[in-house]
């Protein structure tokens, strides 16, 4: 069985895959078959991944790779192969569940879009690509698939085409990605010079194994560095995080899917995977590579949840959230703490997935409206989307116990305490708790507490909801004209939407029973080694700082948040501006980068036109002027056709005409210097 | 089977005389002799052992032999890609382009292009091979210069000034060799020159250049590509996609069988030089396509782009001195595969821009927007082109750059590290031709924005299920030429 | 001594020289005839010296080219003269100088 | 070979024609041609080509000049002999034969012997005329033929414009 699954693993992306190409193949009125399709060809991938997971349970560090040639060049071959070990199989798991979820959702979220069945198309695509990543045991199949995922993402960003913003985000997502892949590109051919092999493990001789290692030698540095470029763009790692918070263009679903739970975590996954590159040649644990991970990763963290503090926009706060718990995972990953970082990986793929989608619910059910501002007092209207929502929010913030994302944060300050180079990254992580528990408890406070803000929305009581719930949304967009202004019913999500809601919740709860010190059954998982139940760790004075922290958190953001608008903007206004135009960075890369880049290709297009067509005249005239010497060389035709200025033309035209004197004897002349000319030439060369 | 490569040369030339003396159904006999030169190619791919390394199929006939000219023709792996590539593109080359006044000049001018293409590619000595180059170049200039669009008498001219230049150059070139040597025969001088007694003195670098300047001229390497995107622009959509696909893989044939054989030393001396002007093709043209608002230009410019890539892999393979066989293999096996992809799906973007132009007239970039909204399938396969030409993986562009890159960055690698920018420049230009044309509120130029046709869905599916077949399982194409690439490795060491 | 091949060929550069000057300074139309003639002459006695000094003269190559450009040379004398005649009837002269028909 | 005989040939041609381009009357320089021509032949005769000078003889000295000849008698009514020389043209043709002459003393290789040769019967041209050379005899027949039709014509058609 397991050697079974493990020699055909592919199928697990290529359902998906397999799925998405039917369907695109599909008229587009076949809503029904489309969603079924998707959601079909995901629950088949999620049995697979199960099935791939259950192997991995028996031995502890199961490790099994399938490897084959893809295509000889020469009398080369360039193989490439997948494998399945504990990283790649929670993955799995995580990746199909939560898409699993999703699709689901999707199908109410989604339901009145015309390209519905499109939509369904994307979303397969996608995921079936995020499983080439996972399981890929080679850096040119992870880069295949990392490509493919882009492209999803770039799909699904556009997605509502007709609005010129978000197909500017996409373009925005593709590129500013693509500048972190060129990097990533450069590191893998450096990695394929230096270690003859693009696997990871083959039997000893793999890239990432001792014999390739060994081979790597030095350079180890630079091409980790170079990778690691890939991984932040992906990941949205400051510098290149700007692309994130905007591709919130995207449709609520692929915001969860890709932009939160899945894609841009590919990132950390990546860094994990190829870890012993990035360690190689370590001094208790430190490499100056990994130094690089820690700081962008401390940068990012801190700079996104600061800027998350003042949004209004309800994705967008997420957004940022989840770039700065990238940052947290990226600082993990450096301080050493890899099972940490994947640990929380999986955590947050469930309980930021949970977050948008409730945020996706609670758009839905205001017909798609975004600004915090403008709600308020959704609690009653969306019970169901109101508490999954808090426990996701008890995820993010950290609280522990009952919540994976408490434990999974436990342990990553747990391991930036051990780091030796400085202990200014856990100090700063700390402030990192701090400040996600107040832009969470804002959030909260504004969307669900209070009173509803907006006029235009009609708060409906609890008694009425069970009506609205029970109706398709279709049927929901019912609006009662008065004072002609639109007022629109704000109303619960249909089951359809809710559930996953539930599900996810659940999930976010009952992993966290596998995280705890007690029983680190995960960390044991993925670190290979069998796991001890020991109850005395769960008292640890760490433990009690950070939910002192987190506790002061929320107790805080209580505080201040209590009356709107927002006190921040009124007792520091320039630094909240500052803030909420995200540090001017996109202004600072639009005034620099880009304005470069434009004028560059301007530059080139005018050298083109007027300095290399300029430069090829001017040959042309020399040319023409060996051809009034030479009497005889009738280059008439050139000036006609290279020359772009017509008084140019003329010019050589009359000095050529000049030449034709229509006397024999001069030309017979010219010939006879032309003659001598070669002579000379000859005698020269010898 | 040695008469196959005959066959190949001839049948498109009877084609032409017939379509030349029949009145009607031009373009239908055109096709049919497309059908039959399709499936002579398709033979001789069968006839063809990919196993061995030489020439095959040859055919020899005494011609001139005052002047050491021969018949010779004969295939390798490299040959047999590009006759392979030229049965593919003509045939879509005559689909697209719609019926123009005079269609049976136009078809028998295609046809006698056709020909001359077969013979570039399989022509073994000189003389011949240089009737044949230049052959392919009069029809080129009459369609560029009867059929263009606007300022075809200047781009036509220019098109043939430039290159007929480059040819003249290459002529005398060959001329000071012959007398120095006696032999018009590639493989006779390529054995001269590794044994390093092709010529010596001043006159090396004379040969070199002429032939360096012809060839860089048709490529076009940076800076002397200043003659295509006119080219390109003005001519029409059957022509740019034959001048794109099939024409511009005359000049790097050359380097390959001319240039890098006979001038080693030569070219190891100016390495860095020529890697600077590859590297300068791959970064600075899709900047200036960039900059272009017709879009024909910019598939011009970014075609410049892609067969810079190939430059910079040949020149990575030759130009510089410590150089493992694998990494050589590799470069050349990814400019083979450019070869083919830049051919393919180059002639594929020309297709859509003309399909632009065919509905509305216009080809601006500004001119289209929120096409997806009425014309999906045009949007979707469009793009598939696109994503192709900026190499993702998955499409068949990305294995050619792959391996480019692969094999030059480990020759050269400062050179590859600035190259790989042109990813992210073509990448750019992609998105915004992608973001302007098809996203966005449906403009003007848009409403009653007819689908793929019928008959477009013919030219269309086929070649894309080509780009993915290639980008997916690309051995079928890597057998053609492996042993080639062997041999040739072997050759440049 | 006998005479070697650099001889003969500077009797040839010498002839052919003779001719180059009468074709181009003299301007009747015959005159420059007359140097072609000369030049043409100068050609053949070059390709005898060569095809005599070669080291396998008994090939007959120099001589058959040399009749062969004697036969052209031939036509072209009789071409020429008959063009000659027909200018002097149409303008009425035989100098070149006259004739700028072709000035650009 | 004689080096007398080929002092006295080179200074009978080089003579015949330095006056063929330089005299003034017509007639006269047609006459110094006929001298240079028969040197020529001569030489000829002296490289053991001796069917070469007789076709030289026959075809420059009797058909040539006797045309020349003809011209010159045709076209006399203007015979206004000519004044000033050209002197660009003198200076081309003394550059011409200096680097000509240049050329010949830098290639060493030239100064040979002659090497002993069996003599080159007529049989024999003959024999090569007609088998690996009878093509282009046949295109020289051709171009001949073709110069005679064509001179013809030139000389005819004036003719009929006049009439």
């Amino acid at each position: 069985m397991s050697s079974w699954i493990v020699t055909n693993l592919w199928l697990i992306p290529a359902v998906p895959l397999g799925a998405s190409f039917i369907i695109l193949s599909l008229v587009n009125s076949r809503r029904r078959t489309a969603a079924a399709l998707a959601i079909i060809g995901q629950i088949v991938a999620f049995v697979f991944a199960i099935t791939a997971f259950l192997p991995t349970l028996y031995l502890p560090g199961f490790r099994a790779i399938h490897n084959f040639t893809w295509f000889t060049f020469g009398d080369q071959a360039l193989r490439i192969g997948w494998m399945l070990d504990p990283l790649a199989a929670a993955m799995m798991v995580m990746i199909t569940l939560v898409g699993l979820c999703i699709f689901v959702f999707s199908v109410g979220y989604m339901a009145d879009d015309k390209n519905f069945s499109r939509f369904f198309s994307y979303l397969s695509f996608f995921s079936g690509a995020m499983l080439g990543v996972v399981i890929a045991n080679s850096l040119l199949l992870l880069f295949v698939s990392w490509e493919l995922v882009g492209l999803a993402s770039y799909l699904l960003i556009g997605f509502w085409i007709e609005r010129p913003s978000a197909a500017a985000a996409a373009r925005k997502a593709f590129i500013t990605t693509r500048i972190g892949d060129l990097g990533f590109f450069l590191g893998m051919l450096w990695l394929y010079h230096n270690s003859g092999t693009l696997l990871f493990y083959d039997q000893g001789r793999g890239c990432l194994e001792n014999a390739g290692l060994l081979a790597i030698g030095a350079s180890a540095t630079f091409i980790a560095l170079l990778i690691f470029c890939g991984a932040v763009g992906k990941s949205g790692q400051f510098p290149l995080h700007v692309w994130l918070p905007d591709a919130m263009e995207g449709p609520t679903p692929v915001s969860a899917l890709i932009h939160a739970a899945t894609m841009v975590a590919a990132g950390v996954f990546l860094v994990a995977r190829v870890y012993p590159l990035f360690s190689l040649g370590a001094v208790n644990g430190v490499t100056p590579s990994l130094t690089v991970v820690v700081s962008v990763g401390v940068v990012t963290a801190l700079m996104a949840s600061l800027i998350a503090l003042a949004q209004f926009d309800i994705k967008r706060i997420l957004a940022y959230s989840t770039v700065s718990q990238l940052g947290l995972m990226m600082v993990s990953l450096g301080v050493g703490g890899v099972a940490a970082g994947i640990m929380h990986l999986i955590a947050h793929g469930f309980f930021k997935a949970l977050l948008f989608l409730g945020a996706g619910s609670v758009i839905h059910g205001l017909h798609h409206e975004q600004d915090i501002r403008k709600m308020g007092g959704l609690r009653w209207i969306m019970p169901v989307t109101f508490l999954t929502y808090a426990i996701g929010m008890m995820n993010l913030s950290g609280v522990p116990f009952f919540f994976s994302g408490g434990w999974t944060k436990e342990e990553i300050l747990h391991s930036t305490a051990h780091w030796r180079v400085s202990p200014l990254p856990h100090y700063l992580m700390l402030a990192g708790v701090i400040l996600t528990a107040l832009y969470m408890t804002r959030q909260i406070i504004y969307v669900f507490l209070g009173s509803a803000r907006n006029t235009d929305f009609q708060s409906v009581r609890p008694a009425e909801s069970h009506s609205a719930e029970a109706a398709t949304t279709t049927e929901n967009i019912s609006v009662v004209r008065t004072d002609q202004r639109p007022v629109f019913h704000a109303h619960e999500s249909p089951r359809v939407m809710t559930m996953p809601l539930i599900v996810l919740a659940l999930c976010s709860i009952l992993f966290a029973f596998v995280l705890t010190p007690a029983w680190p059954w995960f960390h044991a998982y993925l670190n290979g080694e069998p796991a001890r139940v020991d109850f005395t760790l769960l008292i640890q004075p760490m433990l009690f700082f950070s939910l002192a922290l987190v506790a002061g958190g929320i107790g805080l953001g209580w505080l201040i948040y209590r009356r709107i608008p927002d006190p921040l903007a009124r007792a520091r206004p320039g630094l909240f501006r500052f803030l909420e135009n995200k540090m001017w960075v996109d202004e600072f890369y639009e005034q620099t980068v880009i304005t470069f880049s434009r004028i560059l290709a301007r530059l080139a297009d005018w050298l083109d036109r007027y300095f290399w067509d300029g430069l090829v005249r001017l040959f042309a005239g020399i040319g023409q002027a060996l051809g009034v010497l030479s009497k005889g060389f009738d280059d008439h035709g050139i000036n006609a056709g290279v020359d772009e200025t017509m008084s140019g033309t003329r010019g050589f035209g009359r000095l050529i005409a000049a030449a034709h004197s229509g006397q024999i004897q001069t030309y017979l002349g010219a010939i006879a210097i032309g003659m001598l000319l070669l002579l000379v030439l000859y005698a020269w060369l010898g | 089977m040695a008469w196959l490569i005959t066959t190949l040369i001839v049948a498109p030339v009877v084609g032409a005389f017939l379509v030349g003396a029949m009145r009607n159904y031009a373009r239908s006999v055109a096709l049919a002799f497309n059908l039959i030169t399709a499936i002579g190619a398709f033979l001789l791919w069968r006839s063809f052992d990919c196993s061995l390394s030489g020439l095959q199929l040859v055919e020899r006939h005494s011609w001139i032999p005052a002047i050491g000219a021969e018949y010779l023709v004969g295939v390798d792996g490299l040959s047999l890609l590009l006759v392979i590539l030229t049965s593919l593109v003509f045939p879509f080359a005559l689909l697209a382009q719609s019926r123009p006044a005079g269609d049976r000049g136009f078809c028998a001018l295609m046809l006698i292009m056709q020909a001359a293409l077969y013979g570039t590619f399989t022509a073994q000595n000189f003389v011949l091979w240089f009737l044949f180059y230049e052959m392919s170049l009069i029809p080129a200039f009459l369609l560029i210069k009867i059929w263009g669009g606007e300022k075809r008498d200047r781009a036509a001219t220019k098109f043939f000034l430039y290159t007929f230049l480059g040819s003249v150059a290459m002529l005398l070139a060959f001329l000071g060799i012959y007398f120095a040597k006696g032999t018009f025969d590639f493989a006779g001088l390529g054995e001269l020159a590794k044994t390093g007694d092709l010529l010596t003195g001043n006159f090396t670098w004379l040969a070199f250049a002429g032939i360096f300047l012809g060839l860089a001229v048709k490529v076009p390497l940076f800076p002397f590509h200043t003659w295509l995107p006119d080219a390109y622009e003005t001519a029409p959509t059957g022509v740019s996609m034959v001048l794109t696909g099939a024409l511009s893989k005359m000049g790097v044939y050359g380097f390959i069988r001319l240039l890098l054989p006979l001038f080693p030393n030569e070219i190891k001396i100016l390495g860095p030089w020529l890697l600077t002007l590859a590297v300068c093709s791959i970064v600075i043209a899709p900047l200036a396509a960039w900059a272009q608002s017709d879009l024909k230009r910019m598939v011009a410019y970014l075609s410049i782009n892609h067969l810079g890539y190939c430059m910079l892999g040949l020149f990575a393979v030759t130009a510089t001195a410590a150089r493992p066989l694998v990494e050589m293999q590799a470069a050349l096996s990814g400019v083979f595969m450019q070869i083919f992809n830049h051919g393919i799906t180059a002639a594929a973007l020309f297709y859509f821009v003309g399909l632009l132009e065919q509905r509305r007239g216009l080809r601006g970039i500004d001119d289209f927007g929120g096409l997806m909204q009425r014309a999906p399938l045009f949007c979707g396969w469009m793009s598939v082109a696109m994503f192709s030409s900026l190499g993702l993986p998955g499409l068949n562009g990305f294995i050619g750059e792959f391996l480019i890159f692969k094999g030059s960055f480990a020759i050269a690698a400062s050179f590859t590290a600035v190259a790989v920018l042109g990813l992210l420049f073509t990448a750019i230009v992609f998105m915004r031709v992608m973001q302007s044309l098809f996203s966005g509120p449906l403009i003007e130029t848009g409403v009653a924005f007819a689908d793929l046709r019928a008959n477009e869905k013919w030219v269309v599916v086929p070649v894309t299920l080509l780009m993915f077949a290639i980008g997916i399982v690309p051995q079928f194409l890597f057998n053609i030429f492996n042993s080639t690439v062997v041999q040739m490795a072997r050759l440049f060491s | 001594m006998t005479p070697t091949l650099q001889l003969f060929l500077i009797i040839s550069t010498a002839l052919f020289s003779i001719g180059l000057l009468a074709a181009l300074s003299r301007r009747h139309a015959i005159f420059i005839l007359i140097g072609i003639e000369l030049m043409l002459a100068a050609a053949n006695l070059n390709f005898i010296a060569f095809w005599r000094f070669s080291p396998e003269p008994h090939q007959p190559t120099g001589v058959l080219v040399a009749i062969f450009s004697i036969a052209i040379a031939a036509a072209e004398a009789a071409v020429g003269l008959a063009l000659v005649i027909a200018i002097y009837r149409h303008y009425h002269t035989t100098s070149v100088d006259k004739l700028d028909q072709l000035k650009g | 070979m004689n080096s007398v005989a080929f002092l006295l040939i080179a200074i009978i041609t080089l003579a015949g024609a330095l006056a063929a381009a330089t005299l003034p009357r017509l007639i006269h320089a047609a006459l110094s041609l006929v001298v240079a021509f028969v040197g020529v032949a001569a030489s000829f005769f002296l490289l053991g080509a001796e069917f070469v000078g007789l076709v030289q003889v026959f075809v420059y000295v009797g058909a040539v000049a006797v045309l020349i000849v003809f011209t010159i008698l045709l076209t006399r009514r203007e015979v206004t002999g000519e004044r000033g020389v050209n002197w660009g043209g003198a200076i081309v043709a003394l550059a011409v034969f200096g680097g000509l002459l240049w050329t010949i003393f830098k290639t060493k290789s030239l100064a040979l012997a002659a090497p002993q040769i069996e003599p080159l019967t007529v049989k024999r041209i003959g024999e090569a005329l007609m088998t690996n050379y009878v093509w282009p005899l046949q295109c020289i027949g051709l171009v001949l033929t073709a110069a005679l039709i064509g001179a013809l014509v030139l000389v005819m058609e004036e003719k009929r414009e006049e009439r």
